[in-house]
């Protein structure tokens, strides 16, 4: 897999440079711990978001900060959680005396690090909480220990828990929805390649022209098995079918679904997977209210895509539908 | 054990992690994510840029200053585990400027602790933890016995070699590794390879 | 190369149904001209704005129809301009008191079948006018007389018309300001990679592993030269150098710049081209006014991206800045 | 010529076409877009499709409604291009209810006509032109000698063999293809040789 970039180890920090310049404006970009931050926090009035995770996901996570979503950022290197000091670092930078909450994708490193962080920050009086993602139903949770991993199913949580943060929430408060969030949300994805980390050089694996994984996470991780590649409909068939059964999803719920690209999946690949999951939620008499189809969190140049549903309530839509502002825009 | 000595083992480690960088990285990558040996070759390069500023003005002062550099700069499980583990052997050795065997292993011992603390792995688990803990064990027998630092880590390499091949049967119940499942069965775990790889290298350092 | 698809016939309307599905209270679509229209429109104190072309670009045109931007696309197979009766049809339906714009990319097939559907609309007396776009400086115009292809570049045009379509602007007005915007664009791209139609199923062109083309269209046409890959620095080095030389653009130029993927090119890299254009082009005394980084014109999964610039002034930026609303969003 | 003889033609030209899109496909794909035989074929496939129901009380009335078929469903420049050709085919013979060997040099004509004034090629411009404009000289300079139907066919089918492969050399100055400059020099025009498999394929089912 070819890639446009330069030494493979500045790999991180040009991206987040990139992204620095295109909104010098609303953000605020310190090299040293990898950190994406908005201009104008923190805010004493406004708990301050925070997530880590290594880089990789990329619109998540540096890509989503802003308004009425993340406050900060502070990446690892690509699929490696970031380090505890930068965790300490960002947190000392976005304190707000509403306090912190971190929300954190269940990975052994992230909590690691978060964990430690969060220990130096609270040795300084400030005040943190966490929110511990986990929505991939791929990871059969009984079976090993560390639990499910968090993937895409992460953008709900940021941007409800980052609306209600707007609005003035306390952190008990965000805490408490953010787990309401995870509590409500699955998802599960596959993949037609591998993806290829830039200081590795090399798929991490490699599928067969008639092959496809099903069940990977975001960071090469093989997934469920290996399975001879199948049409578009029938794998959103089974993917949905993991999805509906693990909450369960039911005949009259009103959910939010997503359709999220692996990274070098076209996006027109992603909406005509996106009619046929539209029509078959609905089939199961689910009501979609609201649909998202596109990166959200994706796995370098993976070529594949997530399914993500949402069981929702009025508050839960309220809050996905307020405004937010991002570097992620097309105008 | 002085400065000396704990430099000279820092320092092999250091070049043995960079010259390794590629190897740890494919290991990790059969089940993993290809990164750990990656992020660990960028923490002890930066601990040998540093090398000549670090401050060495007591064992534990030395050891603190290396887990400084890993927690602050290394991603990862890894940054967490070996800062852990270097944080938590510097605390063992507190004021002391000569360092016995007891407080090599008690300095060990300490440290595998803090990554059970950070990490939740038992013994078994298919981490890093079963080539050092079985390494430990051994270097602990040797010194007991009486035998002088050469053997004793010859020793403990040897076991930790071994140690790390047994990891292969293992079904990975930690890290990334613990995703894949079953499939997890049948690879050596990145980390454990690591310490083997290390003792081997500081007992050749030790010899020469 | 894999595909998430069914039958590769149906690649097209299973696409467009998904992006029916996902916005059916602003979208009207309509499979027999392949016609993905505004459900609001038309509207007689507006002039409407229509983009065939054909399929294989998304977001362009399907998923960029809405306020502010296109009324209509009518699309063709990939890479197929749209057959003329489409545009015949589809400039029926949404033909308004103050008339229908044509905004054509400069292709052979898509200029000879908005010809002859304009032909059929103006014998039923719909008043119609065109703009042609050429944005690519990869195809010298005087060498070959097709003349330049329009690529990337389109966007600006449709953002800026579609933004004075909104605000009232006349049939007229709205033809000679698409044609300032283009006079004010200039494009170029490369690719790591050649793209895979869905009916072929094999890649157009293949480059090895340690090539790139410089130069290349949008619909898998090489470029052109075939070069050993560069750096990602070295890359925007070269396409910048002939974007600026071309207009010419020069110093106190106020400028957008857009850093656009080829359909498979993660964001991370992306924003880190960014990062050094935006850096060259101030080097080079320029102002970035406005900057846009994602996947607006592409080319189905090839791998690569495009730059441009457009040379503004205060009018062209407040129509960019304008509001709009379409298909592509992330809330 | 009759109705009858017509639709022996049109149904030889969707056999051959819909048995050769990916050989033309790939052909448009050296240089061009590589949907050549995809457009085409699925144009005359509906041909075929809607084939009992296709108006057939004129020579002009059928051609007419192939046009009809081809603009409103062929996207592309072929869908032009081939559409237009039909069109003008069926405005030249208008009310005719027999077709004579003048008629159809004078429907061929107009249909070159149009293809030119829709697509601004030139012969030489390596386009499908360059092979169906000798061919069509050819047939009617077999009719001016007297020849029947069946060699001058057979005659203008060699012809445009020939004169496909003389776009080899060619640099394509119109459509996709003129974007590849000099690199188009060396490839066949996918359009030229449609032609000339088409008069072949023509040739071939007139003497069956
Ligand atoms: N919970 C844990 N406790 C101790 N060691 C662990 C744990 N999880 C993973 N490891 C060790 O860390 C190694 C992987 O490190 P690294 O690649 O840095 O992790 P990751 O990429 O998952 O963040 C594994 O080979 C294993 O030896
Ligand atoms: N301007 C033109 N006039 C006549 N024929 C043309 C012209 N441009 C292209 N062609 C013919 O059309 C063929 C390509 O058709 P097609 O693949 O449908 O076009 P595209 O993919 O560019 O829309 C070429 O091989 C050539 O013979
Ligand atoms: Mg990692
Ligand atoms: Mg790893
Ligand atoms: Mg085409
Ligand atoms: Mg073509």
């Amino acid at each position: 897999m070819k890639k446009l970039m330069n030494d493979p180890k500045k790999f991180v920090s040009e991206m987040l440079k990139g992204v620095a310049l295109a909104n010098s404006k609303t953000l605020k970009y310190i090299p040293e711990y990898n950190l994406i931050m908005r201009a104008d926090g923190p805010n004493d009035n406004k708990v301050s978001i925070l997530q880590g995770s290594g880089s990789g996901h990329e619109p998540a996570h540096a890509m989503i900060v802003g308004y009425g979503m993340l406050d900060a950022v502070c990446q690892g290197d690509v699929f490696a959680a970031p380090p505890a000091d930068y965790i300490y670092q960002t947190t000392k930078l976005i304190a707000s005396k509403k306090g912190v909450l971190y929300l954190i994708n269940n990975y052994t490193g992230d909590r690691m690090a978060f964990e430690m962080g969060r220990e130096m920050a609270e040795a300084d009086g400030i005040e943190v909480r966490a929110v511990i993602i986990d929505d991939d139903v791929a990871v059969k949770d009984s079976l090993y220990t560390v639990g499910r991993r968090g993937v895409a199913g992460n953008f709900f949580v940021i941007k409800a828990v980052g609306a209600a943060a707007e609005r003035g929430a306390s952190l008990e408060a965000l805490e408490a929805l953010g787990n309401r969030v995870v509590a409500a949300t699955r998802t599960m994805g596959m993949a037609l390649t591998g993806c290829t980390p830039p200081a590795k050089g090399k798929p991490i694996f490699t599928l067969a022209e008639d092959e496809m994984e099903i069940g990977i996470g975001i960071h090469g991780e093989p997934g469920r098995k290996r399975v001879k590649l199948a049409s578009a409909n029938q794998i959103v068939d089974e993917l949905l079918a993991s999805v509906v059964e693990d909450l369960p999803f039911k005949a009259g719920d009103e959910v939010a679904l997503m359709i999220n690209g692996m990274g070098a999946t076209p996006i027109s690949e992603l909406y005509l997977l996106y009619g046929y999951a539209h029509e078959q939620v609905e089939k199961l008499g689910m009501t979609i209210k609201r649909n998202y189809v596109g990166n959200y969190c994706t796995s370098l140049d993976m070529q594949g895509f997530s399914l993500t549903l949402v069981k929702l309530d009025p508050e839960l839509e309220d809050l996905l539908a307020a405004p937010a502002e991002i570097a992620i825009r097309t105008f | 054990m002085e400065t000396n000595n704990l430099a000279l083992i820092v320092r092999t480690m250091a070049d043995t992690i960079i010259a390794n960088e590629n190897y740890f990285s494919e290991l990790d990558g059969v089940v993993g994510d290809g990164d750990f040996g990656y992020s660990l070759a960028r923490g002890f390069e930066i601990v040998l840029q540093d090398w000549d500023a670090l401050d060495n003005s007591s064992p534990s002062h030395f050891l603190k200053a290396i887990s400084t550099i890993i927690i602050g700069r290394v991603g990862g499980v890894s940054g967490i585990i070996w800062g852990t583990a270097f944080l938590r052997a510097s605390m063992t050795l507190a004021t002391k400027i000569e360092v016995s065997k007891e407080d090599v292993i008690a300095s060990f011992r300490n440290a595998v602790e803090g990554i059970q603390k950070r990490g939740q792995a038992e013994l078994g688990d298919k981490t890093l933890l079963d080539a050092l803990v079985p390494a430990i064990n051994q270097l602990e027998a040797s010194f007991q016995k009486g035998e002088d630092s050469r053997s004793a880590i010859e020793a403990a390499a040897v076991v930790a070699r071994q140690s790390a091949e047994a990891t292969r049967p293992m079904l990975a119940k930690r890290g990334r590794a613990s995703y894949s499942g079953e499939r997890s069965i049948g690879s050596l775990d990145a980390g454990a390879v690591a310490v083997a790889v290390l003792f081997e290298a500081v007992s050749k350092a030790w010899k020469a």
